[in-house]
């Protein structure tokens, strides 16, 4: 494969996942998630973990991606009816200086891993690097964000970069223990993602039932 | 065998005699709460409780009694030392004893036919009479230092009950002063009993003495106890509880403690104090001073006293002086100790015996009995010369020192123990007048107990030369020659008392004056600067007390606002939980800087 | 490991029975007091059996390992068969005042649950044979009184229960640091192994000392050395019996106790004289003595009155032992018994006093001694003893305290005696003044705060012979010190053993 | 597949599968009572049985498994055997205080019937933990734990317990990622994953101080150590009793045993980080106790004990690593005791809460005014456990303070003393503050309900274990030298 591809392929993953942290709009975020998830697994199939594709575009892409919008509440057969957006974006605007501020973690993880991976031979691939950038987005996203979905997303994020760099440093001389850690990882994943969206879908029913209570109280009481 | 039974019964007769009361009471169940009829306290059996002590005194022969288990070992003992003051202490608490009978009859009465009031006051005199006996028997019998300590510590306070026996304002104050001085008393008997006995490891009386001896600070343990025992023997300065129990006890409580208790503390002196041996001649000058001190300053403040009780214990405290005068004597040449002792013994026999007989015609001036008025006012005059040193016991006392003094070269203080003998004359004729101003009237039958006891009494007390088993050379009657030197004390006495009558006849102002002198002396300036440093110590006290409580409300703010504080702690919370991965993230950071570092 | 059972099972009479007390219901009235007695007559004879063993030779060890180097170890010798005796007693005289005196009362089952703990902890205490077991019961002895203390569970007491438990928690924390330090140093001191301190050399002296100081420190707040002792005077508002437990031989006796095993049998008498501690003690027990009179003198009340005359008294024992010498030992080790007994009879008959009468303040008690002449006369006892007046038992520990004095070349302490003798008098006989000699509501003259005829006698029974009884003992032991099994010959058998290499 | 080493494997997998098996058949049956579930909790302590007889008499065991390619190693010794029963016991007590306490306090709310499997899995996920020999059945064992522990918290369905749960779960992932990072670096630089392996091969470097402090910052998280306890007290807040007594006094231990694990592996000569990490440990004994003195609810307090009492724990890092043989020695005891004791003691407490909550209606520590006066067993047992927890003598804690404060004085950590000893004061505060109320006596008298025998009776017998734990100390501490744990 040319580096040139390569570059591409994690140019875009990049693109994608930042995308996916930056948009406010929720359903647009989680869209983005999942074509993130799919550049994945293109990157996969392009170093020759055709088993690690296959599992991240099953498990990344299309149960997390069905979680995430379950989520949110959306049938993906039953259109998005345009007033209920309002209620799928993160109200938080985002400033200067909070965004800054929470750079400093991110920016010291990046240093410690970059320190250690310098202090290792051979270990600056074009995966490790996409996976420390995923890394770095995805911890300053989730130091960001308010919104749990958002959180969540993040924290997906950040796991595929961790995914990249553990492949990048095993490569081929010890795929099975690599692979073994990158599947539980994923499943972890999946079911971490799969709790909070259940959790994430309760709460904001039970907020609405309890807004609504405060309505029927105030209502009463008026 | 005998003998050490006969010492044992001594002191359990007593006790057993006020046990016999209260198990009286328990037999009448309820006696003391209901109204009614009540059992008679002061029968004869109560009236014989000292009759084992004079049985075992005129006992022939030595007698001793050892107890592994009692206290530290108890080891009481009858020896010719102690037979004399055991022979005239029981013989003038039987006297009393008799006397009280008499002397409390309406109380007795009035208790049995129902008077709950009189009748607890006289089962208190009834329990305590014995038990103050048992202690001064003890006293004397004993020869380990715990049980001579035991016998005057309950002498000492059972007798509190004896004097506070009347119950009303002057007899707690009297009793107070009492026991406030019998205290302090006790304190100095015993770090002077704990320092000697300490330094020497003993545990008997002999030892003892021998221990201080020679013993390095010999003299300050020799201070401390004399101090101590000066207390109950009245020597000047700690003399003021005198003058105020005496009055308020009745007669023949008075009687027993003018004539017996404080000669304790005279046997406290002869049992702890190394005398006849050297290293207390520093001490022994100090005592003379202070006995002369006593013996005249007493007579002086004691003739402008108004009741006769008051004059007879300041007359105690005179006489009191004079005999520790002689101990002093002891203390400075300690070779004359051996006839000095003798005398100390027949004066003290001869003190006690004639003052219970003076105290006893208190009451009977009061009620005087089916006599001839002036056969009744000569026989109070007998002990009254007697004491001054003109007539028999007296007189042969008398000469016993004087010979004795004279013959060691101390002149000069026979000379100061004639002035003070002037002095008792003019206290004796005080005393002797007061009572004939409050003369009773109602007359009373000569068999009843109070005369008898008296009458008894002046017997026991003109004749005291005659029957105490001394144990040294008997004392010998003086010769004509030296009847002047002897007896122009109680001449001058006579004069000067006359003078001063005859001085208050004509003129009553002067005397209104010195009215305002009241008994105790020193006692009202020893409570005025009691009181004030009581007050000084409260001040400080108080000080503390508020710095105290403000360093303790300092704190307590302190501790509130450190709550206050601890209580806003979980607004910290907050931002631990928002900043739990930062966190995380830095601690991470400082981990790896922990192990970059080593 | 010969016996081991008896050691074991005068431990376990009393805590064997705090669980059935809990399990029995509130009410059962009949078998919590059976129980009670009956666990109390069976450990002092199982104490007297031990005593007579020992007489005997016997030797009774018990002892499991808890972790390395540190054992449990329960061990019989005089000194601590002397404080089993005499807390054995003093439980089944104090058993039988508190089922009087919390007659109606609510809470009695949690009551005498925590209160056979506290005794089993006391004999813990007594039995112990070396110091991670001694602290064991030390703490368990705390917990256990905490309940006791704020039994009452008015606003009063929560507090003083708190700070009781500030004072004894931070001092048995203290101790404990104090321990462990000892143990890291020597590894585990059976009590009586006092060569192993010894042996350590003159390197070591500093240290010791240091470490001595730290354990005296968490001792000296159960002994309410000055200023240690502010939880004493607080812990008043307890009922009676608990007040009396605490005073007489629960916690302050355990923690005197503590410093005269620490003294005698971890340091060893010899060393601690070396290192110069024993003055640093005499002094500490002199202020306490003299202070804790002086704080007596200005109370008004008669328990808190009492309560300062036991800082006061308690350091006699510490006084006693801080004299270097076989006289001084006999007199502190005498000190225990005697003031517990004498203590103890007079917060009896403090406790008649507020039961029968309503009696809390001192101006109240005119003419008491008419009304509960027993009692009266009980208390007169266990007064004149503090003083230190013959026949009663105190005479003897100040008779010994001050030939220990003189023995140890420090006659100031008798100095120290006579005054606190002095101020013993001076607020004990104005009591006893009022009782006897005042007219008071027995004689028509104003009226009790709040009387209940409680029994047929001047009070209930369960009250009286109590207090009867420890005044008899206080008398008797005094009375017959010279007798065999008296204290003092139990006193003078464990300084023989104590002095003789 | 399996490659024997050590004894019969299948002793092994019963232990592990026993406890799911069981979850998953009362999901199904969904009992009612407590002795079915003692009488078949017995199995799994059989099958443990049968593993300290292979192990006690042979010393440690390894077991390889050979999953394709992949490698696992499983390894049994005494520290195994003493955390598996310590696990066992745990679990089997508060299942079987569960059904009561379901039936009676809970009713219809929540969702009960998950409560079953997830302890089961929690214990096999624990259970595995305790077991691993290598960082990807670490990083399983881990990754379950977790995931079991954040849904049983979220049981009871209510809007508090959601939201602390979502907290507790994202905080937990980010936990596990921080973890994985450390473990990827780990087999990038040394190319394999199991500890013996590792102990070997590891050298000093910044890789390996980067994996380490990723590690352990990981682990820590989970652990709730100081700063980074703040999810544990709103967890536990809403959480059911019986879940909050096996995660307070497992759960957190399971990732704080692991971190141990690791640093003894691999750093065993960092003195400084260790001195940190017992410097948070202090932090955490100190500020955990200030807290549980204020907290105004009965459950907030006990839940701040944990933190407070998990810097004990902490401080043991630092008494092991770096130290003297026979300071480790004393130390390595009193680490694992403290352990053992605070599990017991606050599962104990948990559930003496429970009852304490559930008897007087009432969640405020204000609430149990008066509750002495009827001197309910729970507050018996509550007391029992607060002993162990202050370290008052004859607990366990109290044995476990003792060797911990031996340690630290041995080492000349003088800081530690301090720390221990104020620990103990604050613990103390907090404790009688609780019987404090207890006592008040002119209090509105409460009307009291029942409570049901096997609800006192599984509160008192832990908390009695954990008091008699202190005087047998000998026999769990015999295990780990008998058997051998390696420090």
């Amino acid at each position: 494969m040319p580096p040139l591809l390569d570059a591409l392929l994690a140019l875009t993953m990049v693109a994608l996942a930042a995308s996916a942290l930056l948009d406010r709009q929720l359903v647009r975020a989680c869209s983005w998630f999942v074509a993130f998830a799919v550049s994945v697994a293109l990157t996969w199939w392009s170093v020759g973990f055709a088993w690690l594709a296959l599992l991240e575009l099953l498990l990344g892409a299309l149960l997390t991606g069905a979680f995430l919008f379950h989520a949110l509440d959306v049938k993906l057969w039953a259109g998005v009816p345009r007033r209920r957006l309002v209620r799928w974006r993160d109200p938080v605007p985002l400033t200067w200086r909070r965004g800054l501020l929470r750079l400093l973690p991110a920016l010291a993880v990046l240093a410690m891993l970059g320190m250690a991976l310098v202090s290792l031979a051979d270990s600056t691939g074009p995966l490790q690097v996409s996976g420390l950038v995923l890394i770095g987005l995805g911890l300053w996203a989730f130091v960001l964000h308010r919104h749990l979905l958002r959180r969540l997303l993040a924290f997906n994020i950040i796991g595929t970069g961790i995914f990249l760099i553990l492949m990048g440093l095993v490569g081929e001389q010890h795929p099975a223990a690599g692979h073994g850690l990158v599947v539980t990882g994923l499943l972890v994943a999946l079911f971490g993602t799969a709790l909070g969206a259940l959790l994430i879908r309760r709460l904001s029913a039970l907020e609405v039932r309890s807004a609504h209570c405060a309505a029927g109280a105030e209502r009463g009481g008026a | 065998m005998m003998p050490s039974l006969l010492l044992a019964v001594t002191l359990l007769w007593p006790l057993g005699l006020a046990l016999r009361n209260v198990l009286l009471l328990v037999v009448e169940n309820g006696a003391l709460g209901r109204p009614g009829p009540r059992p008679a306290l002061l029968d004869y059996w109560w009236i014989s409780a000292p009759m084992p002590a004079l049985l075992l005194a005129l006992w022939p022969g030595e007698a001793q009694l050892l107890m592994e288990g009692w206290l530290l070992g108890g080891n009481w003992q009858l020896d010719d030392g102690r037979r004399p003051w055991l022979l005239f202490s029981a013989l003038l608490w039987g006297l009393a004893g008799l006397y009280a009978r008499g002397y409390l009859i309406v109380e007795q009465q009035a208790a049995e036919s129902g008077d709950g009031d009189a009748f607890r006051r006289l089962l208190g005199f009834a329990l305590l009479w014995p038990l103050t006996l048992a202690g001064n028997l003890l006293l004397i019998v004993a020869e380990d230092i715990p049980s001579f300590y035991l016998g005057f510590a309950l002498m000492t306070f059972a007798a509190y009950g004896l004097v506070v026996h009347a119950s009303n304002r002057d007899a707690h104050l009297g009793g107070r002063a009492y026991l406030i001085m019998a205290v302090l008393g006790e304190g100095l008997i015993l770090g002077g009993l704990l320092w000697s006995a300490g330094t020497a490891q003993v545990l008997t009386l002999t030892e003892l003495r021998a221990g201080i001896a020679t013993a390095e600070q010999g003299a300050w343990m020799a201070t401390l106890l004399w101090l101590g025992f000066g207390v109950k023997a009245g020597v000047i300065g700690l003399h003021v509880w005198l003058p105020l129990a005496h009055p308020v006890a009745p007669t023949p409580a008075s009687a027993v403690l003018s004539g017996v208790m404080i000669k304790a503390g005279l046997v406290g002196w002869l049992s702890t104090l190394p005398l006849g041996a050297t290293g207390l001649e520093p001490l022994g000058r100090l005592v003379i001073v202070l006995g002369l001190t006593g013996a005249l300053g007493a007579a002086l403040y004691g003739v402008i006293q108004r009741h006769p009780k008051a004059v007879l214990a300041y007359s105690s405290v005179s006489q009191m002086g004079m005999i520790t005068t002689l101990v002093g004597v002891g203390m400075v040449s300690p070779p004359l100790w051996p006839g000095l002792l003798v005398a100390i013994t027949l004066f003290a026999a001869h003190h006690g015996l004639t003052k219970g007989a003076l105290f006893l015609g208190v009451g009977i001036s009061e009620h005087p009995p089916r006599l001839p008025g002036w056969l009744v006012w000569l026989l109070l005059m007998l002990p009254a010369l007697s004491l001054a040193g003109a007539v028999t016991s007296g007189l042969a006392t008398k000469w016993t020192f004087k010979e004795l003094l004279y013959d060691a070269g101390h002149g000069a203080l026979v000379t100061w123990l004639s002035v003070a003998a002037v002095g008792t004359t003019l206290l004796m004729s005080r005393a002797l007048w007061r009572q004939w101003q409050e003369r009773g009237r109602y007359r009373i039958p000569l068999h009843a107990p109070m005369p008898l006891a008296w009458l008894a009494s002046i017997v026991a007390a003109s004749s005291v030369p005659l029957w105490l088993p001394l144990a040294g050379r008997h004392p010998n009657w003086p010769p004509l020659a030296e009847w002047p030197g002897l007896l122009w004390p109680v001449s001058l006495g006579l004069v000067v008392a006359a003078l001063m009558l005859l001085a208050t006849l004509r003129s009553k102002r002067r005397w209104r004056r010195a009215q305002r002198l009241l008994p105790g002396d020193l006692w009202w300036w020893y409570a005025q600067l009691a009181s004030r440093l009581l007050s000084l110590l409260n001040d400080l006290a108080e000080a503390g007390e508020s710095r105290g409580s403000r360093l303790r409300g300092r704190l307590q703010k302190w501790e509130t606002r450190a709550t206050a504080t601890i209580s806003e702690l979980p607004r910290f919370e907050r931002s631990f939980r928002r900043l739990a991965v930062p966190l995380m993230v830095g601690v991470a950071l400082v981990l790896l800087m922990g192990l970059w570092l080593g | 490991m010969s016996q081991a059972w008896l050691p074991l099972a005068t431990l376990a009479t009393s805590l064997l029975v705090v669980p059935v007390i809990f399990a029995l219901p509130e009410r059962a009235w009949h078998a919590r007091t059976a129980l009670n007695l009956g666990a109390a007559v069976i450990k002092v004879v199982l104490v007297a059996l031990m005593v007579w063993g020992l007489y005997q030779g016997e030797n009774y060890r018990f002892s499991f390992t808890v972790v390395r180097d540190v054992t449990f170890l329960l061990q019989v010798d005089a000194l601590g068969l002397m404080f089993a005796g005499l807390s054995s007693l003093l439980w089944l005289a104090t058993t039988v005042y508190a089922i009087g005196y919390l007659e109606d009362s609510p809470n009695r089952k949690r009551f005498f649950g925590f209160f056979s703990l506290c005794v089993a902890s006391t004999v813990g205490i007594a039995l112990a044979g070396n110091l991670f077991t001694f602290l064991l019961f030390y703490e368990l002895l705390t917990l256990s009184t905490y309940p006791l203390v704020v039994h009452r569970g008015h606003a009063k007491a929560l507090n003083a229960g708190t700070t009781y438990l500030r004072y004894t928690l931070t001092g048995g924390l203290v101790l404990l640091l104090g321990v462990v330090a000892l143990h890291v140093m020597v590894g585990d001191v059976t009590f009586g192994e006092r060569e192993i301190l010894a042996d350590l050399g003159p390197e070591a002296h500093g240290l010791l000392t240091v470490l001595f100081l730290i354990m005296l420190l968490g001792l000296g707040v159960k002994a309410a050395l000055v200023p240690l002792h502010g939880w004493l005077p607080r812990a008043m508002v307890a009922p009676a019996p608990v007040s009396a437990l605490l005073h007489a031989v629960a916690v302050v006796k355990a923690g005197a106790f503590g410093i005269v095993r620490l003294v005698y049998d971890v340091y060893g008498i010899g060393l601690t004289y070396q290192l110069g501690l024993l003055t640093l003690l005499a002094v500490i027990a002199t202020v306490t003595i003299l202070y804790g009179s002086m704080r007596a003198l200005a109370q008004q009340e008669l328990k808190p009155r009492l309560a300062f005359s036991t800082v006061s008294q308690v350091s006699y024992i510490v006084l006693g032992i801080s004299l270097f010498g076989p006289f001084g030992t006999i007199a502190g080790l005498v000190h225990l018994m005697h003031q517990g007994l004498m203590k103890v009879t007079l917060f009896y008959c403090a406790g008649n006093y507020a039961e029968e009468l309503g009696i809390h303040r001192i101006d109240q008690l005119n003419g008491a001694g008419r009304r509960m002449p027993l009692t009266s006369i009980a208390f007169t006892v266990g007064a004149l003893g503090m003083i230190g007046l013959p026949p009663v038992a105190g005479f003897i520990s100040k008779w010994y305290l001050g030939m220990g004095a003189v023995q140890a070349n420090m006659p100031w302490v008798i100095l120290v005696l006579v005054a606190s003798s002095l101020l013993n008098a001076a607020y004990f006989l104005p009591i006893l003044y009022r009782l006897w000699f005042r007219p008071g509501p027995a004689h028509g003259v104003g009226e009790w705060p709040e009387e209940r005829h409680l029994g047929r006698f001047e009070t209930s029974g369960w009250l009286l012979w109590p207090a009867v009884a420890t005044a008899l003992f206080s008398i008797m032991a005094g009375l017959f010190a010279g007798l065999p099994f008296s204290p003092l010959d139990l006193a003078t058998f464990v300084t023989a053993e104590e002095y003789t290499p | 597949m399996i490659e024997r080493l050590g004894g019969d494997f299948s002793v092994v997998l019963l232990v592990l599968g026993l406890p799911v098996l069981l979850g998953g058949l009362a999901a199904c049956w969904q009992p009612r009572r407590s002795w079915p579930i003692v009488a078949f909790s017995l199995l799994p302590l059989l099958a443990l049985a049968g593993l300290f007889y292979q192990v006690l008499p042979q010393g440690e065991q390894t077991w390889l498994i050979e999953l394709g390619s992949l490698t696992l190693q499983w390894r049994a010794n005494g520290l195994t055997l003493l955390l598996l029963l310590l696990t066992q016991v745990i679990t089997l007590s508060s299942a079987a205080y569960a059904p009561a306490y379901l039936m009676e306090e809970i009713g219809r709310e929540g969702k009960q019937v998950w409560l079953w499997p997830l302890q089961g899995v929690l214990a096999t996920s624990l259970s595995l933990i305790w077991l691993a020999g290598d960082l990807l059945t670490l990083y399983i064992g881990l990754e379950l734990m977790g995931l079991a522990a954040v849904g049983l918290m979220l049981l009871p369905g209510r809007v508090d317990a959601l939201a602390a749960g979502m907290r507790y779960l994202l905080l937990a992932l980010v936990g596990s990622l921080a973890f994985l990072l450390g473990v990827a670096l780990l087999l990038g630089a040394w190319g394999r994953l199991d500890l013996a392996g590792l102990a070997l091969a590891a050298e000093p470097g910044m890789v390996l101080w980067v994996a380490v402090a990723l590690l352990s910052a990981g682990l820590l998280l989970k652990a709730a150590a100081f700063p980074l306890h703040a999810w544990l007290a709103p967890v536990h807040g809403s959480a059911w009793t019986p879940v909050s007594a096996l995660h307070a006094s497992l759960v957190v231990k399971g990732s704080f045993f692991i971190a141990l694990q690791l640093w003894l592996v691999l750093v065993p000569e960092a003195r400084v980080a260790a001195w940190l990490v017992g410097g948070l440990g202090g932090a955490a004994v100190i500020w955990g106790g200030l807290l549980a003195w204020r907290a105004a609810k009965l459950k907030d307090v006990v839940a701040w004990s944990t933190v407070s009492q998990l810097g004990y724990l902490l401080l043991g890092f630092s008494l092991l690593i770096g130290t003297a043989p026979q300071v480790a020695e004393v130390a390595w005891e009193g680490t694992w005791l403290q352990l053992a004791a605070h599990s017991l003691a606050k599962a104990g407490m948990f559930l003496a809460t429970g009852n304490l909550i559930y008897s007087t209606g009432e969640s405020h520590v204000r609430g149990l005014a008066g509750a002495s006066r009827r001197m309910p067993l729970s507050l018996l047992s509550f007391g029992i456990a607060a002993i162990s927890l202050i370290g008052l003598p004859p607990s366990a804690g109290f044995t476990a303070k003792w060797l911990l404060l031996h340690a630290s004085l041995a080492a000349g950590y003088w800081p530690w003393m301090a720390v221990l000893a104020l620990g103990t004061l604050l613990s103390a505060a907090y404790i009688f503050r609780v019987f404090r109320y207890s006592f008040v006596e002119d209090a509105e008298p409460l009307d009291y309900r029942r409570v049901p025998w096997s609800m006192e009776l599984f509160a008192l017998m832990l908390a009695l274990a954990s008091l008699l734990l202190g005087l047998v100390a000998e026999w769990p501490l015999m295990l780990l030298r008998a058997a051998g744990g390696g420090s």
